[in-house]
């Protein structure tokens, strides 16, 4: 008998005998007895929660994560960021975290609230007027942007820098097949930025333009001139931004972007290997009844009092069914709330010194690495950036493993190059090492 | 019928009033300039010049709130203490499986091994990763009776569209365009949002007078056009389809995959499967039978299984063994339809469901089911009384009833019955769902509550209903007891205000 | 006087009701028999025969609850939804410095290598642990300007006590017996209880009109058969002692010794130091000024500092290199008075305050009682009109006021504005304490309230005074929108039931 | 600026100008100037709370924890056992960390009608019919014990085996200097049972007998004959019990105990070094106006509805002063109930089971000892045992250390033995792998 079922054999056969049955397996008796199971699942027996959890400790004995094993140089829509004490607690209040979905707004108003407060700091940070309350990930508010673009304006074509998450890209391939998207990419110069300029295509125009801000490789992307291309497109500008980036530099939505998605997981968020994660959302007001996700808006209630509820849900697939802007129901709120709380805990001023922490270690880390001669391939960057190697990236990944490193990203299919990214946790002394044992395998 | 449990204690959230009624400020309205909570470390980094990107440097900074720790504590403990939860009561809302969530979990997924990894680490370094997903999927596979598994989409709805774009695949693999989805009308709105996603046109298929797919006009509909069919079986009126059999029959019939919506697994795990019923392509929602934690609204996750023939298509990367399982590594199928995440999906919800899975076991599992099923038809039979039950089949793990009837003598709606039960201190059913019964209540108690608690909804239920006889205002009324009282939603919708700076 | 501070949003609980208003049962009434929640590993080890303790063993089982875990954890989390708390909101209740606790603190009480340590392990295997109480000792003591410290005692009172014995090996070492202990009458129970139970007899000196103790009287009082002083300064209304050196001359002038009760150090850390102040003996409540969680009634922690000739009465064991810090072990002094627990105290606590105190450091220690002083200061002149302040000179940490003149005026009593200030969302401050003020309200903000928070307070006060005097009344029934209404006090003392047992 | 404390620059200048003043300084006129602090402490400056916590995980990463490094066979008075994480879970919530003393009931309740529960569960488990709502430790609690039986029986001698604790001793010792206490002891059998009989002092009679149930050494001492005694002398009974062995033993108030005293660590407290721990007092209900600590008594609110209190507050120094029953104030709630939810969570048969479990590894580690020549001295005992060493037994202690074992503890002035204690955590493969480790040490 699992101990989170409360019956006792007593009250099993009582209520059997309440519904005039006399054993359990009569109350399966719509089921065709040729579907019914006789023989237990082909799974070992329950264990004690000790015992479970000593089976995970040695899962994660199995893993090299990072500080207890490994120093992290690495980012690629993933950054190991030191993480408040306050947003992990609060975060993890059961009352958040054994919540549903806010479909009772009278007895919800602490998980609304604390979207309303989400969505209001994501749209200042991208400099939107309007953002909604999550979605899955960085990937998936990439293709609802792609969705909501297509939906606008009826187009199946969208231009796509390859400067932008090759996992979000692949991502919109795979979605894009089902809403039959032609993608057409733009290329990078040398120094990992985009090449704009009018698109090569013959189609009357696009959907969408799509950047990142920094791109994959770390590009300060041109906002402007993607701008620009969109307009001549009479497409709309999606930006994929790094929040972190915009502690320092100007918000996608005053550059001209139309929707600003992005990967919230560096908003206090762990690692996580990789989920649950936080896609962030918003766009311009005039494409609110598009937004995919769920919107909360502020009201009053019978008293007068302030309060909050989710709104717009005639564009939800729960109301709209096969017309909805989304297929999206359960998505991220409890990271969102995290998230949050973390911005909360920075401020305004923290925010700002943090994105300049990330800033000056890239900065110094480019700077080392130079002396050494592993010049970076991209010109402007915020916190990560490229470099060539002259081997294989993936072998020296691995052979820095052995030092305690782990040396970046290698962007896929292309094993001479290592993207790295440098965030505040990261010290000069753990630099200056990471740059010496990079040294002594270069050599 | 008489019934044997008393009334005791159970279940409901007695908290009753703390302190105060006043709104909470928001953060933004705490906020004091030049006020803070951060600290951060000092890392002997040199200030490094700006002059390379100064044309994008902004000028002002984000407009984060400026509160001290303190507040910002106190502000978030106070909107947690405006919320229900699981942990504090009841939750019998049909179709969401909100049970209880093992509290071991949370060290599961606090774990450092676990939360600290980059999931970017080279396989040699992720092995109890990969080992450990590698088991969830044989896990979900045995109970789905499937043959693979990807476990990358992050809730239901992101399964059935992965689930779709791997029938689409199929299908185009053997050089046919079929351009149709068979949906029945009870089902749940992702299933229709998603077959328009994948690129299929939505037919519906309409229940029977006994709630289940009628199969006749379901021969009717199919042909050589159809690519499939989604169904949750126990359906969404919580109805176990008998003739399930000879309904994937019709569609395996013209060439069709059939889909199975996870999200009713929570009635026949270890009881009955669903590859052995025919079909083709199953999600299992994580976050409802397997206990991860709701979050308020996610996060969640959705595994993807699929039989034999189909797993060519299964997104990358999964975590497989060349080595008979001394080592892992990462491999994506020949002919895969591509990621459905950047990374590997929800992977500490992940975890915490192969914990709860680990710890039930094989027969916990089955018992977990039985005892849903049990819970559900017993508080259905026990209120019937109170409410019309839609369909007289024994249910499995939830049921609908109506209350037309009483909406007819009283005028009290189903929507006032759900906010009269939040003053009796449990959390409202499912209203207005499934849009085929008219004045829809959809109660899903789950195994986690107690005989006691069941009856202590049932009582509830009853008060609701005797009051609304002899004082219908009363319960237009309610809820009374709670942090605020019915909301204005068409004034939010009207001119809606979705962030602070929309706010005149 | 013209007040700065805007009635901002801030400090208050405004939870308000969240659903339900009936009694919690207890978990005995949740219990049902063969229910359970626990599981136990597998050890494989045999079963061992029971014969040879067989006329032990009893017949029946324990009566503990039975409940599944989830009534478990909704019983407690209702529980804990009923209960007020610094997280909440402002906690004013004077002499207990309840301040905000640094959540990272609750990460150090959770680091593995300090939690999963057994008391008992050789030195060799706990260099860490060393080496944390050390550095402790080393911060109490340069901030009490001590020369060493015992870390044991595990609260306020056992630090007194110790203290008192330290002070009674003292003199017993020079031959002497001394009987009596000087305390003020406006000290806190635990003295006197403490002085009693060290074998003294208590002997008070009672405060000037100006709060402060009467100079005179104590030099009536003291004579060699003083064996010493307890004191707190700042006093426990609040005030500085100025004339504290010449008191504790009188005291040393007979070869007594004096203790200070470090119960109100937050008002003076890193301004002035018992040690400078001629004061002998000091312990220090962390669980006040160094911030760590009250718990609900404790656990907290009482390290004791002493000068350097009373070093070696001192408790052991303690921490000490005898190499330099290259390693440490423990040392027991060789006039100990011998422990005073079983191991070395609180430790988990004593880890949380060096982590607040590393925190803050230097600046921040200081900066946080020239904080809290500003605070007190400038509530108590806020609310001078409301109430009458006791003691015109300027306050410390905390200060008192007085209802007299409302009660006389309209028969509302401390206790009711006590009361009423519940349902305005905060917390009450002390009452009837200290006893010299009549009506006596005790307030002490601490510094981690934001000016907001004080001019709520004192708005909500303000208020209560109104409606005293409009409706005296509606007073007297607060508070209303708390989880229970006043109690009867008496009828619990009357035939105390104190067990579920013991319930008719 | 510390982070705690909100007030910017500006509110003070604020709050200042409103007193009249002009700096912070001149809070501080009451304080002669001879006596302000002029320099800074001595003390580090401020660190951020990421390098705070860094910092004790290596004070962490310098001791060897349980578990992690140390299979322990310890114990002496604090146990490794297995935790539930519910109970963890619960009594972390902040409404029970943050709250202070239950002074205010209204808003209270949470704590108060955990602690009543509590209560009743210690009583329960001791044997007797009322217990307090916790001391600081098992040392207090007994201490707390002598000086009740002292006041009612107005004596000041007390006769204790030594086989109660030697840590209890102690502190009964140094606070027996301020009460005047005349300690008196019994000695041990050479099964490390107590040698009864009537107490050889010429006094007229005892306050109190005080006997360990299981002792110190892990021997069950034959309460019955412990009583026998006390009744010779007038005097009160006092048992030290260790409540784990109450799942399986008679309960010390049933056996004729007039006090019951325990540690509560094993009631699912961490071994946390030694502390927080949870003194257990439980008594006759003739001695309740005696009885030290906070006591919570069940009453009516005046809606007439069910609630909780402290009371006979009379006897406690907030009001009684120097006439006190006892001088605590602070206790250890927190720690009360979280062993609550802890013993709730195991409920009545887990509860018996678990103490099953204690005593079947106890007695194989006893067999498997037997086997390689190290035969228990303990003729009856429950999860703890004592073995004679042949050498030092700090010196073989120290050698099972670096086979990762915590080869039990070394009563204090006895340096040829060794307590081994075993619970539910040990399984039969680490008890082997011990025994395999001792033998090769010994050999
Ligand atoms: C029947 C059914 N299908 C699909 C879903 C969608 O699952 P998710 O919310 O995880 O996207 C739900 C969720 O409520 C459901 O009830
Ligand atoms: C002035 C004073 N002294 C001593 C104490 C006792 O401290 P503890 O409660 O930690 O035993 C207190 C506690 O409230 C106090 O206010």
């Amino acid at each position: 008998m699992p101990s989170f079922a409360p019956h006792t054999e007593e009250e099993i056969e009582q209520m059997l005998t309440d519904l005039g049955m006399s054993s359990l397996e009569e109350l399966y008796t719509s089921i065709p007895s040729t579907l019914m199971r006789t023989e237990p699942l082909a799974l070992p027996k329950d264990l004690s929660e000790i015992e479970v959890l000593e089976q995970f400790s040695r899962f994660g004995a199995d893993n090299s994560a990072v500080r207890s094993s490994l120093i992290s140089f690495a980012g690629g829509g993933a950054y190991d960021h030191d993480l408040s004490a306050a947003a992990r607690h609060l975060g993890s209040q059961s009352a958040f975290v054994t919540a549903y979905t806010p479909y009772q707004p009278e007895v919800a108003q602490g998980v609304l609230q604390a979207l309303f407060e989400f969505q209001t700091m994501v749209a200042r940070l991208f400099g939107l007027p309007i953002a909604n309350a999550s979605l899955y990930d960085g990937a998936a508010s990439l293709v609802e942007a792609v969705n909501m673009a297509v939906g606008f304006t009826k187009r199946q074509r969208v231009i796509v820098s390859t400067g932008v998450h090759p996992g979000y890209r692949e991502a919109l391939a795979t979605f894009g097949a089902g809403t039959h998207l032609e993608i057409e990419h733009l290329g990078l110069a040398a120094d990992d930025s985009t090449i704009f300029g009018s698109s090569d295509g013959d189609h009357a125009g696009a959907a969408a333009v799509i950047v990142g801000y920094p791109n994959y490789f770390g590009a300060i992307e041109n906002i402007e001139q993607a701008r620009a291309l969109a307009d001549n497109e009479e497409a709309l500008l999606i930006v994929v931004a790094d929040p972190i980036a915009l502690g320092l530099l100007r918000s996608p939505g005053t550059l001209g972007a139309d929707i600003v998605v992005g990967e919230g997981q560096s908003l206090g968020i762990p690692l996580s290997f990789g989920g649950p994660y936080l896609g962030l959302f918003a766009a311009r007001t005039e494409y609110v009844r598009l937004m995919p996700g769920r919107l909360v808006g502020e009201t009053r209630d019978l008293e007068g009092r302030r309060s909050f509820v989710t709104t717009l849900r005639t564009r939800e697939q729960d109301i709209r069914r096969e017309k909805a802007t989304s297929n999206v129901c359960t998505n991220q709120t409890l990271m969102a709330i995290q998230a949050a709380i973390h911005m909360a805990w920075l401020g305004k001023r923290g925010f700002q010194l943090l994105a300049r922490r990330n800033y000056d270690g890239a900065h110094y880390l480019a700077s080392r690495l130079s002396e050494i001669g592993l010049v970076p391939s991209t010109a402007k960057f915020f916190r990560e950036f490229t470099v060539h190697t002259m081997g294989s990236a993936t072998e020296l990944q691995h052979r820095m493993l052995q030092h305690g490193f782990l040396a970046g990203v290698v962007p896929p299919n292309l094993d001479d190059r290592l993207v790295f990214a440098v965030t505040e946790a990261r010290t000069r002394t753990e630099i200056d090492g990471f740059v010496d044992s990079l040294m002594k395998e270069l050599r | 019928m008489k019934f044997s449990m008393a009334s005791a204690p159970g279940g409901r959230a007695a908290s009753s009033p703390l302190m105060g009624d006043a709104e909470e400020p928001t953060i933004f309205e705490l906020s004091v300039p030049a006020r803070r909570s951060f600290s951060l470390r000092d890392t002997a980094v040199p200030s490094m010049d700006l002059d390379e990107i100064q044309s994008w440097v902004r000028e002002d900074a984000v407009e984060l709130p400026e509160v001290s720790e303190r507040d910002l504590v106190a502000h978030y403990t106070r909107l947690a203490s405006r919320n229900y939860s699981v942990d504090l009561g009841a939750y019998p809302l049909g179709s969401c499986t909100m049970k209880y969530n093992p509290k071991f979990a949370d060290q599961v997924a606090a774990i450092d091994g676990l939360t600290n990894v980059h999931p970017l680490t080279p396989p040699e370094a992720i092995q109890g990763w990969l080992r450990l997903l590698d088991e969830l999927e044989h896990y979900v596979c045995e109970i789905t009776g499937m043959a693979q598994a990807t476990l990358q989409p992050p809730a239901g709805a992101s399964g059935e569209l992965t689930g779709l774009l791997i029938m689409r695949a199929y299908h185009a693999s053997r050089g046919r365009k079929p351009t149709k989805v068979v949906i029945p009308d009870s089902a749940h709105g992702t299933n229709p949002a998603s077959v328009s996603l994948a690129g299929y046109e939505a037919v519906t298929v309409p229940s029977g007078a006994d709630g289940l797919v009628d199969l006749a006009k379901l021969r009717e509909l199919v042909d050589e056009n159809t690519a499939g069919i989604m169904l949750t079986n126990p359906n969404t009126l919580g109805l176990f389809e008998r003739e399930i059999r000879e309904i994937l029959d019709v569609i395996h019939s013209v060439g069709g995959l059939a889909y199975y919506d996870g999200a009713n697994l929570n009635a026949i795990v270890g009881v009955a499967r669903p590859g052995d019923m025919g079909f083709d392509i199953v999600h299992s929602n994580l976050h409802k039978t397997f206990a991860t934690p709701h979050g308020g609204g996610g996060p969640g996750a959705g595994p993807v299984a699929v039989v034999e023939h189909l797993v060519d298509f299964l997104p990358g990367p999964l975590p497989r063994s060349l080595d008979g399982g001394a080592s892992y590594t990462w491999v994506t199928p020949e002919r895969s339809i591509g990621r459905v995440h950047a990374f590997y999906g929800n992977a500490v919800v992940l975890a915490r469901a192969l914990a709860f899975m680990q710890y039930l076991g094989r027969d916990g599992l089955r018992t977990m089911s039985e005892l849903a099923v049990l819970n559900a038809n017993w508080l259905k039979t026990r209120i019937a009384d109170s409410f019309e039950v839609a369909y007289q089949q024994p249910c499995m793990h939830e049921f609908v009833v109506s209350a037309e009837r009483l909406k007819a003598e009283t005028g009290v709606r189903a929507l006032d019955v759900a906010k009269a039960l939040l003053d009796a201190g449990f959390h409202s059913p499912t209203v207005y769902f499934p849009l085929v019964v008219h004045e829809a209540l959809m109660i899903e108690p789950t195994e986690t509550e107690s005989p006691q608690t069941l009856e202590a909804i049932a009582q509830a239920l009853e008060e609701i209903v005797a009051t609304a006889r002899t004082d219908a205002a009363a319960v237009f009324a309610m809820p009374r007891n709670t942090p605020v009282r019915r909301l204005d939603e068409a004034m939010a919708a009207r001119k809606p205000i979705l962030t602070e700076d929309q706010r005149q």
